[in-house]
């Protein structure tokens, strides 16, 4: 067991790959000579050459789509989007390409194409830096959607990534770089698909995913000190979804709040409370609640992020006024 | 026609039966078409066989071809199957893909045909990256990747020109300028007027144009090109200027192009040019000229037949191959 | 009263606006000469002139953008994307640009932007080309989506539209443009945010928008002979979302079914389900439903699209298993 | 320095003030950073100033500015108050944008000046839309649109360019290229080379390159751009060759540019160079000089005094102007 954090955790995940599988390249805008934005691949290109590190222009819709390319070769290409948020740009190839090419040639073709990209907002980035666009993603079929929360699921998850045969949309939390957590010395993977119960408690269901999960986390453990007891599902993957350990909690709690980040209306977390109310219907006190961000685009300033983005506070205030706790 | 030195009889034979399958695999294709065996849109290559034919004659097994949405031509070129085509455009089960992907998105993965493309300029990183897998992996193969001059002014474009020359790939990219993308005409979208190809030469890319009507001399320019760019000097842009006899797709209406232009082009057809001259300068005998016509219709009346008697896909195939 | 087209409605709300307002000016590929994938401005260029129909080179991110640049600039241009698959290449200039750009400067700008395009699929034009990517545009701040399924309300939204100072998407179906229907002879508009009844019922309420509208009326008139009378609520506009006029229905109603066509998972319809047994639990005898399009790509195939695409039977199939109608 | 014919004392007065102004503002927010008072991302233009002032100052109030994310120096030029950009960057509801925008997202729209735009690339399309306006109105207005090298090789640059030129749109493209982007060096992004001026041949566009540290010069090829396009010779490129003396933005190590680099382009300062040049040719006295420079620190000073004591944007102000 040794204890790094999520970044190191990721790094450690590509290093792994790229010494064990001759297959793998990495290829993004800076993160060779520079290191990469969020510092993932700092030494990277150093350690393993430009063959395997390649940086790119600022061409997002070509390196997507020659991630693609490469993997239907038969490759196995990690191609780093610096933010979700520009993702925008190459989303044609993602959704159209990548997702869609195995099925439109009949089971012909694989695209083994694994697109790491940063998501998340909270550091003053303002609206065009700081959108949590994964959600549109996971509603794609043909495509994965991982959203790890911690060191051992980002690990994990990387790993599960580098051995499954899809397009897999990585997608890692700006703010959760710097968190530390253990990871076992020997070799495990997270599988996709697999919600994890990173608390368990018997009296609401909190469900989260990447950063909200320790938000959800944090208030559970508020309410804890109140004498109620809440269990909080990290999805960790948003396609596929986990929906029997979802239903499983919200069976036992009879209460259900679904966090996310992103913009409130038409979030996947509207997929996730609609399929808990069609699975569980009859087991719920009350409605699934839903919290998410202010319906509007991120603003610069502290206060306002800070009131756009779902917290403790806003958990517990929505768990009282509408969920009924 | 253009006169090659080197090429054989049986060559030439070859060109002009491909060519004649794809013209007479389209003109089946659009009878069908009307009489509602295939659906969805279906854009024909004809006027344009010489391109495909010629271009992808030259290029080994293990190379790579990406195409647009008009993609019979290079699918039959590269030896598809047209019965599963034609079972393809038929959504049958038999088809190519299994029914599920159309006249617009045929594959044959054996044969490293790895697509046509329906989103107007989406194949051209897609050939990037399998150019870039060729590279990593040293294994020689080349990359030719055909496109519209509509793709032209697509940013994909601009971005796969720059990456594939800035990483010297191994692709020939193949410009099929046939002067209109759907109903616009080039002069009316390309701010560098109808020379695409010298539009290269920013990218620090070689370039080159042939007539696209001339078999031979497609055949020939694409030899050059797959010749230089096996050789690692990064990749190269040809195009070709060719015209397509029929709309953009049965659903076109065709009033934008003008009478006297479309005859003009008619006349350079480049089935019959090769036809014709094939027969004067005593390359193909009449006789065996029809031994091939008469196997053309032979094939295509079986494609028609395997096509038709194909079931549907069944209904649980719905849910296949979304994931591997 | 006149009855007209679907096309010919929204040929008459374009013809009106560039007839009543100079600064008013449609822009897109093959708008001009050609006419219109789907023929709506045939006759256009030569009406108008080249000055107020301008035919584009195909580079949807530019002419989405310089419709933005425009509209900012004081006019309000019409940006033809000849279907919402192709908006993908311009969705950064979308979401982040046309969305964003009023936010982002404190109020001081506005996008008066129109972005006419066409969704949906059932004409077997395969994976790329029969999405029904609405529901995306619907979860972003600052945005309007309008999906009319009528001659009338087409019209009326297109007016509203010109009339509304925000960059809307305006989606019309391509099965549609054939439909007739009723259109007053005098000047009305359909407000962007007013859902409308297309059938009045006490039993369930059937939400659907755009083409499943009708699928949904067809539903409910073969319900009715069953004895069931389901009303049929069409959102009429995405974003804005009538809420309220939902809620009312299924208020009096206990039961409701929403329908949608693009992807089940992560579809729109999951915010409008959810919505609903929040706003409405005590009201629900059983879960909100949903039906949407199949879980993968669209295929070529005219059984498997049909299969792939929710339809009457599959409305009342859903009904009976999961409504329990 | 450019020996430019006609140029006022006055003139060259209001360049040095401006470009002093500009940078002293940027040290400012740098200090202001370090103490957290600024945050998210920050892009000093530091080094870069003669561009934004020399060519900024041919424009009239009525014509339009579009630039990137590193926006402050554009943003002063063009008149903007330095205590509402400071507000702005501080996130206060007196800034530009109420707090809502910040650094990369400066905008006054009485001064037309529409904007940085962050996504690399996405104020091109704008500046087409601009021009485009101004072309459909009559009303002779021009668009001036900044941006850098690592701009260039998106998707949009290329869709922009061929639009603009086909259109003849009345637009300055006004490319700063100081050999990076983030940490990525022109040589490795750009097949085409260094001169990317040239590169816009191929659109049929006019061009030209200018050295980025003489605001003289700038000013020059700028007057006589917008010249040009303003009577409808359709859109110019202008290159810029600069440097950033500090790093992308705050959080960049910068351990990818050679110290020798780094220290040859701080000798062309162009602060330092137009100052030596005014005071030596005797265009600006000492004196004169010294007034500048007291009265740009008192504008700073009550930039940051009105900024630190403004007040926060008020909670409600969250939800209001998503919509107009
Ligand atoms: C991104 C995108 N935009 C628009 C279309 C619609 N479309 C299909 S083909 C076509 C014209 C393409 O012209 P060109 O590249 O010259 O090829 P050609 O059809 O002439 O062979 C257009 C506009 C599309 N499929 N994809
Ligand atoms: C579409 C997009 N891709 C990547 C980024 C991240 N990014 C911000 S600035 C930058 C470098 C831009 O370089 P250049 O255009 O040369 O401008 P400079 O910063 O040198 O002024 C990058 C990659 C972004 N903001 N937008
Ligand atoms: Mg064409
Ligand atoms: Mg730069």
């Amino acid at each position: 067991m040794a204890e790094m954090t999520y970044r190191e955790a990721i790094s450690k995940g590509l290093r792994e790959a790229l010494e064990t599988d001759e297959r793998v390249f990495l290829m993004g805008e800076d993160i060779g000579a520079y290191g990469g934005a969020y510092a993932v691949t700092r030494g990277f290109l150093k350690e393993f050459g430009p063959r395997r590190i390649k940086d790119t222009p600022i061409s997002e819709s070509v390196v997507v789509g020659a991630g693609i390319g490469a993997a239907m070769a038969g490759l196995k290409p990690v191609v780093e989007l610096m933010t979700i948020n520009f993702s925008l740009l190459a989303m044609d190839q993602i959704v159209n390409n990548a997702a869609k090419l195995r099925y439109m040639s009949g089971g012909q073709l694989k695209v083994p194409l694994i697109i790491r990209t940063v998501t998340g907002g909270g550091a003053q980035l303002a609206a065009t830096h700081s959108q949590s666009l994964e959600g549109w993603y996971a509603s794609v079929p043909g495509l994965k959607v991982a959203v790890p929360s911690t060191p051992y699921d980002a690990l994990g998850l990387l790993r599960a990534a580098f051995e499954d045969e899809n397009p897999i949309l990585f997608a890692e939390h700006a703010l959760l770089y710097g968190l530390r957590g253990d990871v076992p010395a020997e070799r495990y993977t997270v599988p996709l698909g697999q919600a994890d119960i990173k608390r368990f408690g018997k009296d609401v269901t909190l469900v989260a995913y990447s950063r909200m999960t320790h938000v959800a986390l944090r208030a559970a453990e508020e309410l804890a000190r109140e004498g109620v007891e809440a269990e909080v599902v990290d999805l960790r993957t948003l396609r596929p979804l986990d929906k029997e350990r979802i239903i499983q909690s919200v069976k036992k709690t009879s209460r259900c709040l679904v966090i996310e980040e992103t913009w409130r209306t038409g979030g996947f977390g509207a997929e996730v409370a609609s399929m808990i109310q069609e699975e569980a219907f009859d087991y719920l006190d009350g409605p699934v609640a839903r919290l998410g961000g202010a319906d509007a685009p991120m603003p610069y300033s502290r206060s306002l992020e800070m009131a756009a983005i779902p917290d403790e506070k806003k958990i517990i205030r929505t768990l009282k006024e509408v969920v009924g706790i | 026609m253009k006169v090659v030195e080197k090429i054989e009889k049986k060559q030439v034979a070859e060109f002009y039966r491909q060519m004649l399958l794809i013209r007479r695999f389209e003109e089946k294709a659009a009878e069908m078409y009307m009489r509602g065996k295939i659906r969805g849109f279906l854009h024909l290559y004809i006027g344009e066989e010489a391109i495909a034919v010629g271009a992808i004659s030259v290029l080994k097994p293990e190379d790579y071809i990406v195409t647009h949405y008009r993609d019979h031509g290079h699918a039959i070129a590269r030896g598809m199957d047209p019965k599963v085509i034609m079972a393809e455009l038929f959504g049958k089960a038999t088809g190519s893909s299994k029914g599920k992907g159309g006249s617009m998105h045929l594959f044959d993965a054996s044969k490293n045909f790895l697509g046509g493309y329906a989103i107007v300029g989406a194949q051209l990183p897609i050939a990037v990256g399998l150019a870039l897998a060729s590279r990593q992996l040293q294994n020689g193969r080349v990359v030719l990747c055909f496109f519209g001059e509509g793709a032209v002014n697509e940013g994909e474009f601009h971005e796969s020109m720059n990456l594939a020359s800035l990483w010297k790939l191994p692709i020939v990219f193949f410009l099929e300028n046939n002067l209109y993308g759907m109903g616009t005409h080039i002069d009316n979208t390309h701010a560098g007027g109808r020379d695409v190809y010298k539009a290269v030469g920013d990218y620090n890319m070689a370039s080159h144009r042939v007539d696209g009507m001339d078999v031979m001399a497609v055949h020939e320019a694409t030899l050059e090109a797959v010749d230089g760019v096996r050789s690692g000097e990064g990749p190269f842009f040809l195009e070709a200027l060719t015209y397509r006899f029929r709309g953009h797709s049965m659903a076109d209406p065709i009033n934008y192009r003008d009478k006297a232009e479309e005859a003009e082009w008619r006349r350079k057809d480049p089935i019959d040019s090769l036809k014709r001259w094939a027969l004067e300068e005593g390359v193909l005998t009449k006789n065996y000229v029809e031994t091939i016509e008469e196997g053309v219709e032979k094939e295509l009346q079986a494609a028609v037949e395997f096509a038709d008697q194909s079931p549907d896909p069944p209904l649980d195939s719905l849910m296949q191959d979304v994931y591997a």
